[in-house]
Order: C-alpha cells, then structure tokens, then sequence
C-alpha cells in the first residue's frame, strides 16, 4: 500500500493513518511521524512552495528508494503546501512492516530526505514579515547518515 | 516564448512567480543569453554554484550548458529549505 | 505530558494519540510506533504476562532515561499484558518533541528496550499450542545500540 | 509462610502462577533451601544465570545470597521475550 501526496490544504494525520494501517494487513508495527508547524516566538506563518514537475515525482523517487532499502509492507508520504499556521501540520510519514527496525528506520529515512533533499522552499512571517529559511547544517549530517 | 519559473527566495528577485521571456522559435537560448535577459538581480544570483536549473521539469547536470527553445519552461530552483 | 500504562484490554491507538499530541501544544514533531500482534503462519494468540512490582515501575525508569537523553516535551508508552489475537496492538508509544530527531529517537530507544529489557514474557497458541517465546539475539543487538 | 512466584515459563514448570511456601516466622530462607522447597524441574531450572531473582520487588544483585522470611513475596524471573 503506497499513498503519497502534495496537499495545499490542511490535514487531520489521524484520518489517514487509519487508513493506511488498515490497508497493510498481517503488519507487525507501523511507524508514523507528524511534523508541524512550530510556535516559535513571533512565527505567525509558514509559507511552503513547491515545483509541480519536480517535487511529486521527487516523492515517488523517495518512496522507491524506500521500498528499495527496507522491508516496507506499505509507505505514506504526504506534505503540505502552501500557507500555514502554528499548530498545523506539514507532513506525516507512516511505514508499515513486519518488523519495527524497517517500519522505524523508513520513517527516518524518508524525513531526512524531505527536509534537505526534496523541493520545498520554505518561509516564514515573523512581525508581518516574510524571511526565507536557508538549509539548516543539521539537515545536512543528518542526511549524510544514509550515504555509507 | 520561453517562460522562467523562479523558485523560492529566487521569486523575490524576480519580483514575479513566471517570467516570460520573448525567444524567437527559430533561436535557441543560452546560458549567457537567459541570464542577459533576466532583471539584474536575479542574474547576479544565479552563478550561485548551489543554484540548479530544470528545463521542462528535467534538472541540468551543468546549468551552464543550457539549451532551451521557445515553449520551453526554465526552473530556476536555489537550495531547498525542507518539510 | 507524561503517560505510561499498563493495559489488560484491547486498545486503539488513535484514541491516545490525538489526545496526546493535543496535550503538547507548540510541539514541532510527534513519532509514534505502534506494534500489532503478527498474523504469522498458524498463530492463534498470543499472551504477555508481566511481574506487576517491576513491571509499571520498569516503564517509568524507562520514561526517565528517555526524558534524561532526548529533548522531549512528552511521552506516551502504553503497552497490552493478557491474552491478544492477531492484529490486536500490542505497544504503543509516541514521543512529542521540539525536533524531529529527537521524537524519532526517542521512540526508537522506548522500543528497544521495551523488547528485551522490559519485564514482559510471551507465549504464543500455534495449531492449539502455547509456546514460550525466548528472547531473539537481533533485540540484544538493537539494545546495543543505545550503550555507547 | 512466604509466596514464589515462577514468571514465564517457569511457572509451567512450577504448575501453578504461585506456590506457597511454608516458612516459620522464626527461620529464614536461603537459596539453598529455597530450591529444596520448589518442584525438582523448577529448582533445577533455576541455576541458568540468567534467571533473576526479586524479593518483595526489588531484583537481588546475586540470587545465591537469597534471604527471605515469612510474609516475603519471592519473584523467580526468566530471561525476558518482550513487547
């Protein structure tokens, strides 16, 4: 079972994971991360962009990998685009599998490369301004731990 | 007609989400020549070697070998910031 | 938010984890991992007994290394004891945190002690059967993990 | 009299979840005779190291230094199969 999704409207993770457990049958364990808009002092808004012809299909790429590299009975990649506020969430990543290192490590996998390797841009409105959010040096070791 | 797609902070310099950019069917555009056509701002930036380009949702290996024709889409795709 | 139990009864995970993640407002990712009872080959039920004295106590230690190693806002780790069927979730925890990194690690560390250092013993019903499970030497490598 | 209660399999091997174990007030219990007092397979059973041993709740550091009295609850605790 594969779902994955570009979003430009808010989404409850709870409705699609549901689902999307119910839909792998005979599973051991699903992992699931939810990642949301942060109230950091003075964030009044996200705004998320996107490239059609490349990010969807970026996604996809993603999940091959995924399914490549862990045993995954099932993978749910959705992220949303556009503008957010405090408290919404932008991504959920759910595995499925029959046993939880792969459900565990697919998740991580697949959020590493959806915050430093996939095209999304990224600013926020802080005191009704909007500032563009650089790649964070973080992002970047933490994607490097799936190079070896 | 060729249109640029600015993406990110790079929409900002070009004070616009889509550029169009007058190209005769006839010539081919170059790297120089894109950049020659752009406002100055976002021309400046986009030496930047971080700084990829797509043409018809297909990257570059080398932005510098751009060869794009009238109806084609230019990306101009900086470093991404994440989910 | 802090929340460990015990459970003799069929669970659904979705009625902790939206209560959970509401009770940590201002959270930049939740990570949650859910185990099911296998529909393995032959596999009628399964039953987990705990030592009552050290089992609960054991979670909370648990809760508290985890609190002491990560940076989280809250924790989640419920986990069934009694006789399950396949299919039926066995544990779940969820982990709230500022960073992604965090929340994810976090769930991964709760799991793998859950699994081969938590006072849990299983048996299995195959072909009318019960069987002992003995501990698997990949949860002793996975525990490894964590004693660097 | 004290309480044993054998966990996991030890408890087939015990034929019951508890077994009382008649204690005089006035006399301790060792590991010794701790195992004299238990069903032969149990007792044999319990010399694999990695059987661990709690009195009262609290997992004792080495199990042949077991000293229990009357009214203690002896927990007998085989290697764990987990969540």
């Amino acid at each position: 079972m594969r779902d994955i999704r570009l979003l430009d409207r808010m989404f409850i993770p709870g409705t699609l994971i549901g689902p999307f457990t119910n839909a792998n049958p005979g599973l051991g364990g699903v992992c699931t991360f939810v990642g949301e808009v942060r109230s950091d002092t003075g964030v009044e808004a996200l705004e998320l962009s996107h490239y059609e012809p490349l990010t969807l299909p970026g996604m996809h790429e993603l999940a091959d990998r995924a399914f490549a590299r862990f045993t995954l009975m099932g993978l749910l990649m959705v992220h949303r685009v556009g503008l957010m506020r405090p408290g919404e969430p932008i991504v959920c990543v759910s595995a499925a599998a029959l046993h939880r290192r792969d459900a565990i490590d697919a998740v991580d996998f697949c959020m590493d490369h959806l915050k430093s390797a996939a095209w999304f841009w990224k600013r926020e409105k802080r005191d009704g301004q909007w500032h563009w959010i650089e790649p964070r040096e973080q992002d970047h070791s933490d994607l490097a731990r799936w190079q070896a | 007609m060729a249109t640029v797609v600015p993406l990110g902070k790079l929409a900002d310099l070009a004070g616009a989400p889509s550029l169009p950019l007058p190209l005769a069917l006839s010539t081919g555009l170059d790297w120089e020549g894109l950049k020659a056509a752009l406002p100055a701002a976002l021309a400046e930036a986009l030496d930047d070697p971080r700084i990829r380009v797509a043409v018809n949702g297909a990257l570059l290996p080398n932005k510098a070998k751009l060869q794009a024709n009238a109806g084609d889409e230019i990306a101009l795709l900086p470093p991404v910031s994440g989910g």
